[in-house]
């Protein structure tokens, strides 16, 4: 048998093998992942918990929030004007 | 050879054959043709691109980490078990690694293993993937390469159907499936960074790979950072595929091209898919007899990635047996475990054979 | 020197000339003579930009596919023969390049044949032809070849009426042109590759540029990659843009600016314009001695390129003459010809000079 | 007369001419081309053939597809709760 | 190691700590420190991300730009004086310089001048201008330094508020300011150029981060370049920012990042930050000892930059005093000038140190 | 007292000294720059003089013109036709 040929048998059985165990192993630890959270954090609600201050506390590179700065500046400026 | 590439541009616009790849491909193959000029060699343009992204690996990570931008876990962690199918269906990847190197013990063609693994490759249907590791081991095949694995992607809906009847019974067509739970942001959040401290345990050479991938995903679902998770989603994977599309095409030219290695990948890329296909389906099968919660088996097919073709088809044989079976979320599910189990075969495969 | 800086950004800011470019070029120019610290060499940033962008010519074939995605042939498939004028319009190109060489033989400059092609390629009227043709053959003249371009467009509705005016009579400007027929999708997608494949067949070098304008211009009609063309329009050319603009201004340097070659580019430049002007209202001329069906000579000067503004002063010189005369989609035609024109005069200096 | 004026002069011939002969086959080679799309393909209104599937084979990097999908998914649920 | 990369994406995903850079930067840490494959050393994807991004100095002037075309400076127009709490408010970064060196004296730890210089630029409180002295001055230090600069930031809401109690009397803290003026278009464009002609003839050497930054405003404000000025702060910044993230995740690695100095670093941060703080507070102070016209202030906290985070703070604590002072557009003022002063003192300790 | 610490003292009073110079004199430049514009360029409504032909002449690369161009001959077809 070449040796081109062992390679291959090897790489397939080695491959396919970590391929099978490594999925098998993803399964329990999702399930397990999945009930955990699930146990410990539904009731709290995430969506909500997660976020608590997203509009609090982002950066200078968030375009969104210096609009709404100097719209809320305008808005201002024409109520004392 | 640029008929070819016209060829390529005729099934994109025309068949509508992945266009977003095989636009770029097919353009990049034509311009790499013309004679009289480099384009695809040397200081040529084509090259650069070439050298800048898929040489270094580059462009096809960037493409894995907003196609990881775009996947929704939610089907698969609704029913994690369909990850199994994702397993099975790599054996197409398997498979054609052992027939090209059984071809070369024939004589007829001659592929080294790092050859033989960038061919196999293709059945795991997925397009970064392929690039990204026929670029690592068999860079002079990655244009024959990334033609069969996007061309048979675009086939998926005429190669599939006829295996999925032949291997599935009338009635296990029929099987409706329970409706799939709904999936907390929470878990969206942890499962990218399970699943990146799994990889990291079992198989750290597909940490590059799933690493972008994972980090796509969690930009995607953390919530805290959409512009960036938009951006990758738009701009940045746009721009992307069109310098990796030319960038392939620049491996398109006459004399790397025109050899009768691409008509044994063409082969051998096209079982890798039905392999893989038949594989998925099969262990669909194997799981009924042992669990008691049965599965379509339908659904085992989408394994083979292709997302979202093959989830797409699962669903239309699907409704051809049962008006009333939408199968489409549950295809979900072995569609982006395929993803991940490609991408760990990658991985596997370029420690083997890249050494 | 950081005077002319302020001088292109004060003309493209309060005069509206090509900002786009000349807000980075002028900027950058700034940039580059700050005394005390290197950006525009060696390590600095804008030498880094032009290190990667200019000198492997991938920012202006980038911009040039962004222009071809942003480019409808549509008025000129409705009447090819308008292509004549974009032919007529490049012997601007070629007696500039002649008037380089004669001056060079008075002795009152010195340009090689390379730099003589590369001023003459401001004729071109086309920017991103203009910086690729400079990069490749005079890439220390690139920033007075491409303040001279980007400039002259600006000022061509000042530089083409009069001359405009001269060479055609009243009654000629006052010529209706027939309403052009409607133009098939299938046209629009296949006249990109029946153009590549003439370039491959007859100027092969011109097949970088002209190539990626046909791909850009393919991605936009074959309507089924319109994600990456928007892209392509967007996002893509605004980022190349800005850099491109900053690598050019790199060139700026006083010591290679302040240079008496420069004053010589820049009255050659706007020789260059005047003479693809006059060219091209001839030929319409001509054209009309020799058809029956009359075409209105001005828009032989949109024949230069400079698109869209040459066509809108077309549009404009004949509401003057006829007000119920529409001229702007009949003065598209020979704009986007001029631009193959050039493109393909570009191929060819680069393979004459370049050598 | 010097080296480069003669250079000039061949380049100016050679460029010119070949800018003129290119455009004058492509004013040929774009009218055939019309011609014979028009005649063999309008009548089946290409703007509908071309495009016979677009909504049923795009590949995985099309988000629109995607985000039509998981709507679909959400009314389907919505459906059945 | 990969412990310290999860903290910060559960500080950025769950408390909102600096998100845009701390996911991209914790994410790149665990890739970091996978063990068995080489992503941040050699031919790893995230080393050539550092390789071209950092190491060159362009990501950080990109996002620069990026941040220069977000920024409005009409309320710094409108009263240039809050200036001078910008200038104070960069005694922070000097300051911790010495606390390094002086650490290095009692042989504690040892940072060469070099290693101070980076580590004082903490307390500028800008990310990309701490990255940008980091990569030039302290490469192996980045990983530490880039963590304390942005969690820092993301901490200004709880460092700040006692000092300012601390420094400052209710009745100051109860001052009102006048209404700010409006500021022309024509004040806005030429005020970038009139800083770059400033930073040209004191401080060359800070010319490549603030020529960035005026060139991104400029195409904010000149309003002829929308579309290019678009680009700059949606795709491109967010590109860079990715990619930028991911290279500072490289330096991240256990080795490099787990030794003693990174604890030194952490505090003489917080440090630079407190002190930054004070300093901004009590030129506040001393400006209304000299001057008629009394200004609150907490608006010297924000000089220290931290845009918009420091602003906002001060308007929090000085509506707590009087529910009718709104401070937030008054302290923008002294936090744009703050970006001004760290990227001024960064060009000096690059000049000095990195010789 | 070593090398280093003279050094850092050094830069310390040098650095510090040079921010609070530049930030002083740009001070001053930028109120002397507010009071010329707006003693010069204010009653001549700047917002308005400074764009005289936005619409007039850009280049080929603003998309938006090409838009209304295409609109405005779509527009014209459908009028004579
Ligand atoms: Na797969
Ligand atoms: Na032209
Ligand atoms: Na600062």
């Amino acid at each position: 048998m070449s040796d081109v040929l062992t390679q291959a048998i090897d790489l397939v059985v080695y491959g396919m093998g970590t391929v099978v165990v490594f999925l098998t192993v993803l399964v329990g630890a999702t399930m397990l992942m999945s009930y955990v959270l699930q146990t410990f954090f539904t009731t709290e609600s995430p969506e909500v918990t997660l976020r608590p201050s997203a509009a609090a506390s982002e950066g200078l590179t968030d375009p969104k929030i210096l609009a709404a700065l100097s719209a809320a500046v305008k808005k201002y400026r024409e109520d004392h004007n | 050879m640029i008929c070819i590439g016209v060829l390529l541009l005729y099934l994109a616009i025309s068949k509508n054959f992945e266009p977003l790849l095989l636009v770029p491909i097919g353009f990049g193959g034509i311009l790499s043709n013309i004679p009289g000029v480099d384009i695809a060699v040397g200081e040529g343009v084509l090259h650069q691109f070439y050298a800048m992204g898929i040489e270094t690996g580059i462009f096809p990570l960037v493409i894995f980490m907003g196609v990881g931008a775009m996947t929704d876990f939610g089907p698969l962690l609704a029913n994690p078990k369909t990850l199994f199918l994702g397993a099975a269906a790599q054996f197409g990847i398997f498979a054609t690694l052992m027939g090209a190197v059984a071809l070369t013990e024939t004589g007829l063609l001659e592929f080294s293993i790092a050859e033989a693994a960038a061919i196999g490759i293709i059945g795991g249907a997925d397009g970064p993937t392929a690039i990204y590791v026929a670029g690592q081991l068999a860079p002079h095949l990655l244009g024959a390469i990334a033609v069969a694995a996007y061309s048979y992607m675009a086939l998926v809906p005429l190669i599939q159907p006829p295996i999925m009847r032949l291997l599935t019974t009338e009635s296990e067509r029929k099987i409706e499936m329970t409706q799939l739970r709904e999936v907390s942001q929470i878990e969206k959040i942890v499962f990218p960074l399970l699943l990146l401290t799994l990889v990291a345990f079992f198989v750290p050479s597909a940490a590059p790979l799933l690493g972008m991938f994972c980090f796509g995903n969690l930009m995607r679902e953390s919530g805290v950072v959409d512009r960036l998770s938009d951006t990758t989603q738009n701009a940045l994977i746009n721009i992307t595929t069109i310098f990796l599309g030319l960038a392939v095409g620049s491996k398109l030219r006459a004399e790397q091209f025109l050899v009768p290695e691409t008509l044994g990948i063409l082969v051998l890329g096209m079982v890798a898919f039905c392999i893989g296909t038949a594989t998925g389906i099969l262990m669909a099968k194997l799981m009924n007899l042992l669990s008691s919660q049965k599965i379509n088996p339908l659904i085992g097919a989408a394994g083979v990635s292709a997302v979202p073709m093959a989830a797409r088809v699962a669903n239309k044989v699907g409704l051809e047996a049962n008006p009333h079976n939408f199968l489409l979320m549950h295809a979900m599910g072995p569609n982006v475990a395929g993803v991940i189990g490609s991408a760990v075969a990658a991985g596997i495969l370029i420690m083997f054979a890249g050494g």
